[in-house]
């Protein structure tokens, strides 16, 4: 169905998304740290900042200080305080401000959000989401740009997703949202401010289904996230040289949508998967090892890897810009697969 | 406080439940007829008692890996308790969860846990819910002395005493943390005094003494309930087993453990406090002792004959909509 | 170097190791819930319990309170703690019980110990390490039979080793301990009681370093932990029917000793990797992706992944036992690759 | 209490470096000139300077986020400090760590952190190592109010005071966490009341007077190193400027902040304190101002002039033994 769209940024994408969500359905609740900003309280009027990049701006306005709570800093408490919300009833959206503070509340995702209904035989459902900034490219340095949704993925219970742009985040969010089941919402820092044609309204883009970003017949550029972008500027630059990519967006790391890799390898039949998390148990890995077992027959080539070194995040320009993978890197891998 | 002749029958009957369900387990476990780890909450009963006796199914309760009291005195079905435990088709939880995960939302019992601390902001969330959807509900967290020196302790009760969530913290203080003495790795006397630092409303309960608990229970419920905010309970208990079923009960003596068994018993303090005050008679409550008997007898009988799980179930119940 | 031996359990082996490093380094400490137990104090004569399964039996009674340090039920602080003893000084062994309990300390690993040395321009050590129950089997259900080793390799700035027997348990982890950055030291719970000759007195195991179990020539079984038991007796399996397969044990799961992998590969042309751990991110899907990129030229065959399915730890035991893989599972995975 | 010349002379030196250092931040941030994330400390450095001047290189100090102060005060190199800033290889942490991760092991300095509350277990883990080796070091963590909700917080005061560590717990009130006001979501007046959940010793000091945070850290640094058992010293103060370089400060009234600024500014009251009691003269200070200006001068020059790190140093430091 054709929608009216404009051009906003996927941080707008998200906030009204957030509004959508919200409006629609009066158990959704947002909490975190400073989602609304300023402490507000009933009656005082502060000009909230709406977290720390302004991406909840409003919100709090719109829907009142009961539903948008701003939270201590206490990530265990309001992950787990969130859990316990959508266990009972509610639909709460959690923000853990950076993903990298995972190491203080992993334990009501991994052995709360992702088991409770297992545990329980099927009797319970924890409609949680939890959105979080991810990745690197502002100097953040070590404890402030990790991918690590590859520890999330992992995890059985959760489903883990990550839109590539302001079109994507907005339908993947209120599909998120409006799921069951726990899902982490990664906000890769460099689409923030992309800025695409975005529908207005109301729509869903369903959880577990990649997208072909561009269609190819020589090699199949895989990617997620902020990745993606690289993988067409990579395409268009491989096109120069007369070789024609494909490139997948994979937009859910869990569940993975291991058909549309397939068809694509199928397709192409040599794959380069770039993402720019660390290399040790990865979303690339899951690929690479997909491909040499379902998709052994359909390999003319080694499946390539471009990721991160098995390093930390370092804060110098010169450093982060050599850790991060690149266009020149994606090419250098397809050229290793014999490939123009 | 005079309570109802059919409160304390109730009251009787329940920590009865947990103790004759718990002796049974004991000796199944030893049997080698049940796998797993149990712990079990022996000695202890008439804080669950207390404190449950006042909760309604919209009343929500997050329990810990001591946790088939708390689940008898919210009033979970026996027969699907010990299905449970048998690892059976017909457990509440299909078998899946065990011991440590036993869970009836439909009671408003949120689960065991086996994460020391995990149920304290399972519950503050479910209080969240309450006080959003207006239910008029509470929400109960039980945990062990050792739970809180964890960190969920300290970012929940913080965060209930700031939204005035209608919760109640209660702290079974049982003396111990495994083999380890509260005393030694808790440097205040009560954990009670914890609940200053959130200005909390905090009280302490003799938890081997039920009319003790459930007059300072219904008080802190009641508070909660209102409006009026957050409470911490510290109940002193004693668990009468050992940290688990096998546990040497090396680190304590038996001087120790025999003084609370004779002397503090819950429920034989019961008793004989109802019958002194000729509030319940002799044939009242063994009556009840029968009945309890029956239940537990016929509770293991039909897990013994249950079906176990079919092995597809390994892979079920992972998501709502099976991703 | 010939040594005296003599058969023990791996719970014994580790036990004798710690007894070794304490001995021969005053600056090596333990601290963990229990490990004394009791909460002994100075001059109290309690026969301690040594941690859950005694496995720290005797170190308090021989080195005293002071080196042997229960806790309180705290692990931030602990392993928090441990990090920063270790940063100024001390080379502390850490116990988290189960490595399930990752999930209330995640952040002193993930964001101090494995960074700190990175973050601080290599003017930092943090020689710490983290003894850890892993694995199913003994109806623990969800939260306490996880396999969460994958975590941990994943990080960078971290170690993990596992080993699969009493012999390999003591030389790795007198090398973890002795090792100056942090250590993940994983201890399966289904090998503890697992007995073999020891050699007597002190000895280290490489890290980084795979072994080969057994000698074959027509298909790789590798495997880790429990299951290169498994894989052993898939393999005698296979000899009944003619099929000699090589078993590899990584031992090291970070680093990964990917010049034994691809050695075995290039041996046998065609590999199955064993992991009693989650499908999703693990150390199966490196190995995996290690084979169709460096060892692409090697593949006959598609890698086949053994795994848990991806799902929570079932507590029945009709259905850990389906959960687990299993001998008959390794030798369908075998056949699909047209082997035997 | 009377303090010698050369004292009083240091501690202006250390509170005027922290500064005019910062001052020098914001204003090539502003400029462009320096990328990341920098939260400055400026209006608070009473705190880190009446502290550390007490603390030799062999006592420990783990840092928060807002670091800068810290390091300065402990005695950090200036220079390696802005080329690590300016992300040269020769900064302090060859460019690789930043703002949030500036350390210097040899000054005891276990560096800033980016993960709020992280500091407060590797502070206590360094106590553990003073009292193991005996070195008579104490280790002091330095983190605020928002850090005080933080199970790392409630878990580590309790471990150093079972185990009685030589370890002083700073908290620097400063009225936010980020762009929340403390008393939103801390339900007590004063976080040095939480001590008590610790039966831990606390202090309460004014953060924005070098001689009240003097004389109470003193106190608190002895009982340490004396083996008397940790401190919770809250010091109340108040951060000129925004969280961060670039906070549009909308949550905040600009009288409010104005109002300290003007009447509070610690440096402001350490001179005029020290004059009126004729500790020292116009003139040392001046002397003192002018030595600063060049040397951030000086470290300004030299780190612009400081080549990057090469390339291949992303992928070094990961290990010792590089593996
Ligand atoms: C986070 C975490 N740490 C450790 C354990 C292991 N453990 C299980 S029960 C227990 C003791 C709990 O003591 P307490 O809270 O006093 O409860 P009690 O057993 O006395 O009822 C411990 C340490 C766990 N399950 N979870
Ligand atoms: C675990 C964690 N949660 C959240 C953040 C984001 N954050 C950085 S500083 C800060 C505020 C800290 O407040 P406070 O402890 O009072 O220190 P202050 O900034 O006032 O000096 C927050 C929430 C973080 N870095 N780490
Ligand atoms: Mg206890
Ligand atoms: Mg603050």
């Amino acid at each position: 169905m054709a929608r009216a769209e404009r051009r906003i940024s996927t941080g707008q994408a998200i906030n009204e998304a957030l509004h959508i969500a919200m409006q629609s359905d009066p158990d959704v609740i947002l909490l975190g740290e400073d989602v609304a900003g300023g402490g507000r309280r009933e009656g005082e009027d502060v000009d909230e900042m709406g977290g720390v990049l302004g991406t909840t701006r409003g919100l709090v306005k719109a829907f009142g200080p009961e539903r948008v709570r701003d939270t201590p800093i206490s990530e265990i408490a309001l992950v787990g305080a969130a859990v316990g919300a959508a266990l009972t009833g509610l639909r709460p959206v959690a923000e853990l401000m950076f993903i990298d503070f995972i190491g203080v509340c992993l334990d009501p995702l991994l052995n709360q959000a992702a088991k409770l209904r297992y545990m329980f035989g099927g009797k319970a459902r924890v409609p949680l989401t939890v959105r979080t900034l991810t990745g690197a490219g502002m100097q953040a340095a070590a404890q402030h740009s990790q991918s690590l949704y590859w520890m999330t993925a992992g995890i059985p219970g959760l489903k883990t997703v990550i839109p590539s742009g302001p079109r994507d985040a907005k339908g993947l969010l209120l599909a998120a949202i409006r799921d069951d089941d726990p899902v982490i919402f990664c906000e890769p820092k460099g689409i923030l401010n992309l800025v695409e044609d975005v529908p207005e309204g109301d729509y869903e883009v369903p959880i577990g289904k990649a997208s072909v970003a561009r269609e190819g017949t020589d090699v199949s550029l895989v990617g997620m996230g902020a990745t993606v972008r690289l993988a067409l500027a990579a395409a268009d630059a491989l096109a120069k040289q007369g070789v024609s990519a494909e490139v997948l967006d994979l937009r859910s790391l869990a569940p993975l949508d291991e058909e549309a890799i397939l068809a694509t390898l199928a397709k192409t039949g040599s794959l380069v998967v770039i993402d720019e998390s660390t290399p040790r148990c990865g979303i690339a890995s899951d690929v690479a090892a997909l491909c040499v077992d379902r998709g052994f027959d359909s390999l003319n080539a080694p499946v390539k890897r471009v990721t991160a070194p098995h390093a930390p995040v370092p804060f110098s320009k010169r450093l982060e810009d050599a850790y991060l993978p690149s266009v020149p890197r994606v090419l250098e891998a397809v050229r290793e697969l014999g490939i123009g | 406080m005079q309570l109802e002749r059919t409160t304390l029958l109730d009251a009787y009957r329940r920590m009865r439940r947990i103790r004759v369900f718990e002796e049974k387990l004991n000796e199944l476990v030893t049997a080698g007829k049940l796998g797993g780890f149990l712990h079990l909450y022996v000695g202890e009963e008439a804080v669950a008692v207390g404190v449950c006796l006042q909760l309604g199914d919209g009343d929500f309760v997050a329990s810990t890996h001591r946790g088939h009291g708390h689940c008898i005195a919210k009033g979970v079905d026996l027969g699907g308790m010990m299905a449970e435990l048998y690892g059976r088709a017909t457990g509440l939880c299909k078998g899946k969860g065990g011991s440590m995960h036993i869970a009836d939302m439909h009671k408003g019992m949120l689960g065991a846990n086996g994460i020391v601390g995990a149920g304290i902001p399972l519950a503050t969330g479910a209080a969240l819910t309450a006080k959003l959807k207006k239910t008029g509900g509470v929400s109960v967290a039980f945990f062990g002395d050792g739970a809180s020196n964890q960190g969920q302790f300290h970012e929940s009760l913080n965060l209930a005493a700031i939204w005035q969530l209608p919760a109640l913290y209660v702290v079974e203080n049982n003396g111990f943390g495994e083999f380890t003495p509260t005393d030694f790795v808790v440097p205040v006397k009560d954990i009670a005094t914890r609940a200053a630092s959130y200005a909390m409303r905090s009280e302490i309960a003799d938890g081997m003494d039920f009319f003790d608990v459930f007059e300072k229970a219904g008080k802190a419920i009641e508070h909660a309930r209102s409006g009026s905010g957050p409470v911490l309970l510290e109940c002193k208990t004693y668990r009468f087993k050992g940290h688990y079923v096998g546990d040497s009960l090396r680190y304590r003596s038996k001087e120790e453990a025999e003084r609370w068994i004779q002397t503090r018993d819950p429920i034989a303090r019961f008793e004989s406090r109802v019958r002194e005050a000729r509030l319940l008679e002799a044939d009242d409550l063994r009556r009840v002792d029968r009945e309890v008997d029956e239940e537990i007898a016929a509770a293991v009988a039909a897990a013994e004959a249950a079906p176990f799980p079919d092995v597809s179930e390994v892979t079920t119940d992972v998501y709502v909509g099976e991703a």
